[in-house]
């Protein structure tokens, strides 16, 4: 098993036709991906790498029957696109855009919640479940399947140890990117919970970096409701106070969000932290015994 | 992105919230000018984009004209943490009976507006959250319904017992709440938000911040950032579409990836030396960008050794290498460079470079232990 | 509330939805001057608040200043469906090369604004939904959210294969929802939107109606009400707060609730005459409310026995008791009265009636065949 | 048992101080209903017969616990107290208030469906569960505790018909007004699935009338989910088309919401329709056997 996306998810890729969406939609065709339709407004007849290409996600959903949906489209379209996807009974979005207007975000936000849909992103590299789909944009040959759950708010930085967790020989179940902006759809907790239901995922590494309180609120979620093992990562140790690292939602304001304190709240929770990625297959092996 | 007070405090007039009166001073011979049209006493108020200027000297009360002058000369071009004062906002004194605060933020954990308020205005509310919490009141709003008539009073009745003052503060709230909205911003604060003696409310400090992603749609908000404000080299990275930020240590980082960009400058430290920068270069890069990036980091005189550290997902590496390769046939290395290329294309990638004579690496902690090593060599 | 075509016309313009160009007449004195402004061919438009108006004649197209001028006498002054015709509207003739229906209506059931479009404009809609349904997309907004692009590309898309023309629909429909939301329409229609020989979409004829309960914020709109189009006895009620609805039998009835109401019309038919209103004194009634709507009641001539039919909750038998009394006092009755009282204050109100010699009964059915048998008697 | 209020209903009166509010506040104490609290913005501190007045629903919830909520204000401020009882938690909201622009319910719809909560009417008499709890307008002493369970879109209508029942004695369960406007917050649906759910109700009476297609939709619900007997009447069988019979929902629009398409769908589920409302204490006699 895997959670989120697998062998059976019917993609619709919005914003196929754009430099991004074309190029990863032929690498997620190559890896295995059922991209069974595409979006661009006004170029709805044509084809990208055989996959027919809609006007409107409601069209693509009715005759194709896609089920997800992963955006690629410019950042100050992208979460109205993220809404059509909610209006064509898309079950889950997954938003690689990066760039969006935060209060976009937290509008979509709550529209999707009112609906019971999940979105995950934006401003993430997506989600893979090895072996049976990809729907992002990492780099597909460094994962192999297996028991590992990996959560990230990072986007290289997760595939730098997933890279490393496959040269030790650990497979991954899923891979998830949960974006780097302040409001994301996915939460580490939403993934984690869904990592404990999964019975395929005996260990999950799951890294954060500075800025909110995602990390303190998992750690409490990882000591009082999970039994799979946890290690973790935390970037930005040497970040500046009140400095934006990159992604907007990596800073410490008001004096919360360092990775001291959440490195604190995730070892009282009896999670590993590593001070290297490269330490982290070590230590999952270590708590998986 | 954030504004200065002045700036702060003309959109607050747009919005229908009551500020105190100022005018503002960008050189000594309009002094005079604006203390005529203000009068005395007023209040010398430096425009720096830092908090903690009072602390620092930058605010003063004056009551003559003697003391309005000097105040004027001894803070226009005061360095205040760095940053050099070259504007003052001359303004009304007020009389302050009550100093209350009021604040917007974009709340992470429920994906809503928060006002946070407090009867203990006009010191910061991160200090009053620390030691007396129950000073404060806060309440999210739910965005798709939006600010209504009993958010208002509900924060207007923690903040004081007059009726007609209440009144005064929904009104100022509901109006900061619409401003919030209204410019994408991330923080909206008045502090103080002052009663006067005639149990007048009026913001007579303001503070805005705003959301870099949304000022496309905000042409008015977007043409009041002050560029001599910041970082120069930070300016020329924002432009070229780079997250950039100046640090003090020795190595130079170019990577991909905020995330890995930060756990690059963990390791540098971690190997023991100290990081240059903070340098993302962003998804879907484009050779032009990696040249900038490098003509950034090179102004740099601190830097002692360059590490490019590239894990391609959504950048391509001969994206990067092509972008690399123009660079430094554009202006030759002075230090030495240590490349770490992988993901997406790195085969392509790793051959142009290999053309050009250089070795890119594939092991991060080992590229950051070659460039920390370089760095101290050097 | 409905309003005329050229004041939804007004509207339109007002939101920017392109629309045919027209001048208003009011008396045949103003014909010429029209004619000249709008230029020949135009056409002759009956300006009533009732559907049909082509049919009954009250719509025609002239070539000729002969024609006009004709058709001005003639329709000026005619009758359509009782209501006498008191303006013209003279609009320019559109080259019409398609017409389509663009509807917003609300959708009871899911609670939604819904949008209705059919490339067979021109008819109306309930006609094409009854006999060609598939040619008719609707598609309901949440109003949390609100018409997005998407929705008008995928509703402009339904309409028409240009994409030039898509776009010109897109906006016209984002308009008209904006039009709906902002003045708190029931219905916005406009039938047909053409799209002429050039290319462009235009609004030719144009429908709003509106919730009467938001008149209040809405007071450019209100002032839209055209009371000589209106039955004026319903004005009246309307005025003092009541629900009137004028009908032919000879019944009179007094009721409190619509469903109540209703019901009395209902029981009256059922036991053998007609209800001469329908008449709701409205819940929280005051004695006032029962003064105006006796009087309505008995300004109709065709009333020839009174049912005052009241179950009290929140309104209360004494006050209907009280404002009986009073209007009794001033126009003592010249048909037959049956009343009937029970619930809140039940015992007070009879008591108050006993004292001025009525009776009052409790039993529903039983009161409705008194005031038929009453009525026949008559 | 009875359903949405009974005599665990800690009750909250918005629009306490009004002439309606506090008349009804009285009335309601009288039957026994719990109510602890009433609020109207600035006359927090006051007492209404001997309940307590807060400025704020968050204060009353907070304070006394309310955890039902009843609107008296006047029709433009009514949408606006009904969103402050959703945020201030309460669970149930019954708005009594008429007059309400149609858009401002809509948008209230909507928010209450998102957070998960529920309302009912506006321009309704309330809800009462005899001997238990009152709350709305209804006059008291025309009902008795019992098993038939009543749901209407009318007030006195309503009130017409529970006479009838009580002097046929049959006492009822719960009986609700649910409300005369085109947009309501609990549907004959709603009512007729809590009543089948409600072991304590044997037979429901069902009192619709013109406009919408509100009856047809229950009458399709009863067929499918419905082994309570269900008997019914629809008001308005001689009521013009296109004009609006007092409730603001009460219309025959576009051919639709007539009250022979109504008895014609309910008759087609085993429903039997009412001529006089004095016959239905018959028709369910016979139903219940």
């Amino acid at each position: 098993m895997s959670i989120f996306v697998d062998e059976n998810t019917r993609l619709v890729v919005q914003g196929v036709t754009g430099r991004d969406g074309s190029f990863h939609t032929e690498q997620m065709l190559e890896y295995g991906t059922r991209v069974v339709a595409g979006v661009t407004p006004g170029k709805g007849g044509q084809k990208v790498h055989g996959v027919p290409v809609f006007d409107s996600v409601a069209e693509a959903v009715e005759v194709t029957g896609a089920d997800t949906s992963v955006i690629y489209v410019p950042a100050r379209f992208a979460a109205e696109a993220m809404l059509e996807a909610a209006d064509a009974g898309i079950g889950l979005c997954i938003a690689i855009s990066e760039g969006l207007p935060t209060l976009d975000v937290m509008r979509v936000y709550h529209y999707y919640k009112a609906k019971g849909l999940r979105f995950s992103g934006p401003n993430s590299p997506g989600i893979i479940s090895p072996g049976k789909a990809k729907v992002g944009i990492m780099p597909a040959h460094i994962h192999k399947p297996g028991h590992i759950g990996v959560v990230s708010r990072s986007g290289t930085l997760t595939y730098e140890v997933v890279w490393s967790l496959t040269n030790a020989g650990m497979g991954q179940s899923t891979c998830i990117g949960i974006g780097g902006d302040p409001i994301i759809g996915t939460s580490f907790i939403d993934c984690l919970a869904a990592f404990e239901a999964d019975p395929d995922t005996h260990g999950v590494v799951m890294i954060g970096e500075i800025g909110g309180t995602d990390e303190e609120a998992a750690a409490e979620f990882i000591a009082a409701e999970m039994k799979t093992p946890v290690v973790s990562f935390i970037a930005g140790r040497t970040a500046p106070k009140g400095k934006r690292m990159g992604h907007a939602g990596a800073i410490i304001a008001g004096g919360k969000g360092t990775a001291e304190s959440k490195r604190e709240a995730l070892e009282a929770a009896g999670v590993p932290v590593a001070d290297l990625p490269s330490q982290l297959p070590g230590l999952l092996k270590a708590k998986l015994g | 992105m954030k504004v200065h007070e002045y700036q702060a405090k003309e959109l607050f007039r747009e919005f229908g919230i009551p500020t105190s009166r100022g005018v503002l001073v960008e050189a000594p011979e309009r002094a005079a000018g604006a203390l005529e049209e203000v009068g005395l006493p007023c209040v010398v108020k430096s425009q720096v984009l830092v908090g903690g200027r009072g602390k620092a000297g930058g605010v003063r009360f004056v009551r003559s004209a003697e003391e309005y002058h000097r105040a004027v000369d001894e803070i226009l071009g005061m360095d205040i943490k760095g940053l050099t004062v070259e504007r003052l906002l001359i303004d009304e004194a007020v009389d302050i009976k009550q100093e209350l605060y009021l604040g917007v933020v974009l709340d992470r954990s429920t994906k809503q507006p928060r006002f946070m308020v407090s009867a203990a205005g006009g010191v910061e509310i991160e200090v009053v959250a620390a030691e007396t919490p129950d000073k404060i009141f806060s309440m999210a709003i739910n965005p798709l319904v939006g600010f209504k008539g009993y958010h208002g009073r509900r924060l207007a009745a923690f903040l004081h017992e007059d009726p007609a003052v209440r009144k005064q503060l929904a009104k100022v709230l509901a109006k900061l709440y619409e401003l919030f909205m209204a410019k994408d911003c991330s923080l909206a604060e008045i502090n103080p938000c002052v009663i006067t003696g005639a149990g007048e409310v009026t913001a007579i400090d303001a503070k805005l911040n705003f959301d870099d992603n949304a000022l496309f749609r905000h042409p008015d908000v977007a043409a009041l950032r002050d560029m001599t404000a910041e970082d120069p080299l930070e300016v020329k990275a924002k432009e070229a579409g780079l997250s950039y930020v100046n640090l003090d240590g020795s190595v130079g980082c170019l990577v991909n990836g905020a995330g890995l960009a930060m756990t690059t400058m963990d390791l540098i430290k971690h190997f023991g030396a100290e990081p240059a920068n903070f340098l993302d270069v962003g998804g879907s890069s484009n050779p032009q960008k990696v040249l900038t990036a490098m003509e950034i980091i090179t102004s740099d005189d601190n830097v002692k050794s360059i590490l490019l550290n590239i894990f391609g997902g959504i950048t391509r590496c001969d994206d990067i290498a092509n972008g690399l390769i123009q660079a430094l046939e554009q202006r030759p290395l002075e230090v030495p460079l240590v490349v770490r290329l992988t993901g997406t294309n790195e085969d392509e990638g790793r051959a142009i470079l290999r053309k050009a004579g250089i070795e890119a690496g594939t092991d991060f902690d080992q590229a950051v232990q070659q460039a920390v090593n370089a760095a101290r060599g050097a």
